[in-house]
């Protein structure tokens, strides 16, 4: 890795770059996600307690903040999640592997891509099953252009609350093109399944490479229109620089990944560091910044996408050149046979009711999968008894650490910036309630 | 991978899928992740999950039925074969899983094994992410744990009782009505 | 009639309801309304205060969950709400009149939406998003309320995971449809406490 | 002389007929129950509010955001009757407003500085 490898003290051997943002630790000492309100304002009544409530226009979903205020200037918080409490474990526990693989995209409704891949990963990890090549490169270039449209909805909706709203309509526009992608090769917008234990469902579709081509070439002049739009606006960059700053020795210290962790001067993507798929066949650049704000944050997310656009083109060249390849492994204990096949051979008819009434099984054993997800380490962790059903799932939510940051990046800074801070830190509901 | 045996109250280490798994006694859980984070380097909590493992290897939960050598398409008489997974030393295990930010982004997961009502010491020291991962663990899975600085439930309401994921925990909903006349 | 909670206690043989046309809208032939009003161009205040209601009916926003970013992607520029007036999407229940409930309601979500919809102001309607909202979708579970329509009257349900912003549209329309017609709100029909 | 007074009484009127309008009809028209709910009565607080809100002190910076803002706007108000009779007045009412907006522009240095306008 070309960044220098800062030892600051023997715990501290990580991949810094630049110098910290500030020294010390802002992490609260009592608890770290609860900011205290200062002794000296404890007892007066010049706090005012107010609910940033599950239903509030810039939560980005159903998070409720109990935020003290003294005027504007926010001297405590605490956050409060669990509206979105769904139960995704205590379900896919009743379900069969093939049937459980529909619920990891609801976890994480704006990835969801990368959602049923980390899952399907550590099925297949268990199952050890060997993957076609153009399957791999298939979920390389979905995952892909579902970090562009995560980001995309990142963009429009904190853009949106922090008065830009003209940045809506324009990133909504470019995120239809991209469910159309989505809908030209999987049949549905939004939570797809396109991906099973073992490839894809369906090979793609003939007419989608034209169309996945047209996207790519003409995304960047839409991420540069963007980029003139807000990147020399002086309200943008007042709102947004030197706003909820988070140096790299907490951004770690709480567990953040992904963004949030890159914008605090981490050099840290799995894509690169941990390859998975075929990442470490295409080449692309992973964007760190060292300021720790808001603007830092949103800074990576727009060089992501442009590295996810390139990362898609590279995808689309490789795919059209794999023609006529399978897109499924041929492994007749997991994957269904193919329908003719149904009508001559009679094993492949008890493995077709076998695998569709009771399930196929995956051996026992434990396994973490983890992949980089537009919001940062989307983990899976499965436990299997060797039955049909998963015995335990977890998923381990980027969102969820992302929230626990609340607390240290809004010391004092004003309601305003509040907004702007958990707008950055682009975390959604589902994802930190599972 | 590097030897683990130095790791206070080190029990056992198990390679299985590329993965190593450090099984770590109750009692010195902290001891063993001030140990990882500050000699091994695994300077990032990932996840705390806890898992219920009641009723596991019974009878009726079939194991993975097939040759030991794995599965083959034609090799008849594979059938049969109910391999019962290995039994688990307790009820419930708690794993940590750890990463390391350095080249080849080495991964650990230490694990410890626990009853019910057994408290475990909080890593909330160690790691401040580890407070809302314990927290949803003592939430929804029940593992007391020793020292955290503010543990109450996080994703249930908080009057709710029960520990929702436990395997005794019904799953609660509603029976299924295929037509109004049921 | 015993006990009003279906259309079809409204003399609706249908209940597909058309877009009224030029002509009086399937509606008004099945409830027998004369035609003289009609070609006199006549009408009656309570209908002209019902057209009214339909033209700007502004939704509260209360996105839950994946139906939330499908609801957001219907005031895009390509399904553009703002073609029926209700582009005004309001955060407070005070100047809402639809609440649309798009996504999984948790138990713990419960009391604030049955709040929520009592602070609204009549008259207002409620649509049920998504399956999750309407049944609980594929959540049968401890967390998961099992359709919304156990704390709130609702008006529409809205099939699929998550609605196509057109079903949504849709959903929207025979609402209108079914308030110009003479339908009451839900808590009207149902008797349910406002 | 009482004639020329006629269109103002007009125009009164109608500034009374509108407003009394929108009040009956929102009344004579609406839908709504007669008994307000406890929930009509307390305050929107994203869901989860518990009652009425005691009344709470606000911190004196607002008031003081709120004085500047008056010193401001009605420098606006001023500038109508001005921009009105301009070409009346001619070059003596371009000099005299100048001087005005003068010491306003003085004033809002000053406060400038002093770090007023800064929470």
């Amino acid at each position: 890795m070309s960044t220098t490898l800062r030892h600051v003290g023997r715990t501290r051997r990580w991949p810094v770059v630049g110098d910290a943002i500030y020294d010390g630790s802002r992490i609260p000492a009592r608890v770290p996600t609860v900011l205290d309100v200062p002794p000296h304002l404890r007892d007066t009544d010049d706090v005012l307690t107010v609910n940033f409530g599950p239903n509030h226009p810039s939560t980005h979903g159903v998070l409720r903040l109990i935020v003290d205020l003294d005027g504007e200037e926010v001297v405590g918080l605490s956050a409060v999640v669990g509206y979105l409490h769904t139960g995704f474990e205590k379900n896919m526990e009743q379900k069969t592997w093939w049937k459980a693989i529909t619920y990891p995209e609801r976890i994480d409704y704006v990835g969801y891509q990368n959602n049923e891949l980390v899952f399907v990963l550590a099925i297949e990890k268990l199952l050890d099953i060997e993957v076609p090549e153009k399957a791999t490169w298939t979920r390389m270039l979905l995952c892909e252009l579902n970090r562009i449209h995560s980001h995309l909805v990142f963009l429009g909706t904190s853009a949106l609350e922090l008065g830009a709203i003209s940045m809506f309509w324009y990133c909504f526009r470019e995120r239809e093109n991209i469910l159309d992608l989505f809908e030209l090769v999987a049949g549905q917008r939004m939570h797809t399944r396109y991906f099973q234990a073992g490839g894809l469902a369906e090979d793609i579709p003939i007419g989608f490479f034209p169309e996945a081509r047209k996207f790519v070439e003409n995304m960047p002049s839409s991420l540069d229109d963007y980029l003139t739009l807000l990147d020399r606006n002086k309200i943008w960059l007042e709102r947004t620089q030197g706003v909820g700053l988070l140096s790299s020795d907490d951004a770690i210290a709480l567990g953040q990944t992904g963004p949030v962790l890159r914008a605090s001067g981490v050099d840290w993507d799995l894509r690169r560091d941990q390859p998975y798929l075929a990442y470490e066949q295409v080449d692309f650049r992973v964007p760190v910044y060292t300021g720790g704000d808001v603007y830092d944050r949103y800074r990576v997310r727009m060089d992501e996408m442009a590295e996810s656009v390139k990362i898609a083109r590279q995808c689309v060249d490789r795919l059209e050149r794999m023609e006529g390849e399978p897109w499924i492994a041929d492994d007749r204990k997991v994957v269904l046979p193919p329908r003719e096949e149904l009508h001559t051979s009679m094993e492949s008819l008890i493995h077709h009711f076998k695998i569709v009434t009771e399930g196929y099984r995956v051996p026992a054993g434990e396994v973490y999968v983890a992949i980089e997800s537009p919001r940062g380490e989307s983990g899976c962790y499965v436990v299997s008894d060797g039955g049909p059903r998963p015995w335990r799932v977890h998923f381990r939510a980027p969102s969820f650490a992302a929230l626990q940051a609340t607390a240290t990046c809004s010391q004092n800074t004003l309601i305003a910036d509040l907004i702007a801070i958990v707008g950055s830190l682009d975390a959604v509901m589902g994802d930190t309630d599972r | 991978m590097s030897d683990f045996s130095k790791m206070p109250g080190y029990v056992s280490t198990k390679e299985e899928h590329g993965e190593t798994t450090v099984v770590v006694d109750r009692a010195h859980v902290r001891d063993a992740c001030a140990y990882a984070r500050d000699e091994l380097g695994f300077n990032v909590l990932m996840d705390v999950v806890a898992t219920d493992y009641l009723g596991w290897a019974g009878k009726g939960v079939s194991g993975y039925i097939g040759t030991a050598s794995g599965r083959d398409l034609n090799a008849p008489m594979t059938q049969g074969l109910q391999a019962l997974p290995d039994v688990k030393p307790a009820r419930f295990s708690v794993s940590y899983h750890l990463l390391a930010l350095r080249q080849g982004a080495p991964r650990l997961r230490l694990q410890t094994w626990l009853e019910d009502g057994d408290p475990v010491d909080s890593v909330v020291p160690v790691w401040p992410a580890a407070d809302w991962f314990e927290r949803e663990q003592f939430d929804l899975m029940g593992i007391r744990f020793h020292g955290h600085p503010n543990l109450a439930r996080l994703l249930m309401d908080d009057d709710w009782e029960g520990h929702p994921l436990r395997k005794d925990y019904p799953i609660g909903g509603e029976p299924v009505r295929f037509s109004p006349a049921e | 009639m015993s006990d009003p909670t279906r259309l079809r206690d409204y003399g609706l043989q249908s209940e597909r309801l058309l877009w009224p046309t030029k002509g009086p809208s399937r509606f008004e032939e099945e409830l027998g309304v004369e035609e003289l009003e009609q070609a006199l161009g006549i009408t009656t205040l309570e209908k002209a205060v019902r057209w009214a209601q339909t033209k700007s009916m502004w939704p509260d926003t209360f996105g839950l969950a994946c139906c939330a970013i499908e609801m957001m992607s219907i005031v895009g520029s390509r399904y553009d709400l703002a073609r029926f007036g209700m582009e005004a999407f309001r955060s407070s229940p005070r100047q809402a009149d639809l609440l649309i409930v798009s996504g999984r309601v948790a138990h713990k979500m419960a009391a604030p939406l049955r709040q929520i919809y009592d602070q609204m102001l009549e008259p207002k309607w409620v649509i049920a998003m998504g399956a999750c909202a309407s049944s609980g979708g594929m959540f049968n579970n401890y967390a998961i309320l099992q359709g919304v329509d156990r704390i709130v009257p609702v008006d529409i349900y809205i099939p699929f995971c998550p609605p196509r912003p057109e079903a949504l549209m849709e959903g929207i329309i025979r609402l209108h449809e079914a308030h110009l017609a003479g339908i009451p709100p839900a808590y009207e029909r149902k008797q349910v406490a406002t | 002389m009482l004639s020329d007074w006629l269109p103002f009484l007009i125009y009164g009127l109608f500034a009374l007929a509108i407003p009394a309008s929108m009040i009956y009809f929102s009344f004579a028209l609406a839908t709504r129950p007669r008994r307000r709910t406890r929930a009509r009565v307390i305050p929107f607080e994203s869901g989860v509010s518990q009652g009425q809100m005691r009344p709470q002190r606000f911190t004196v910076s607002f008031y003081l955001t709120a004085m500047l803002f008056i010193v401001f706007d009605i420098e606006i108000v001023f500038l109508y009757p001005l921009a009105v009779q301009l070409h009346a007045l001619g070059w003596f009412g371009f000099v005299e407003f100048a001087f005005f907006v003068l010491i306003l522009v003085v004033a809002y240095v000053y406060i400038w500085r002093k770090g007023a306008l800064n929470w």
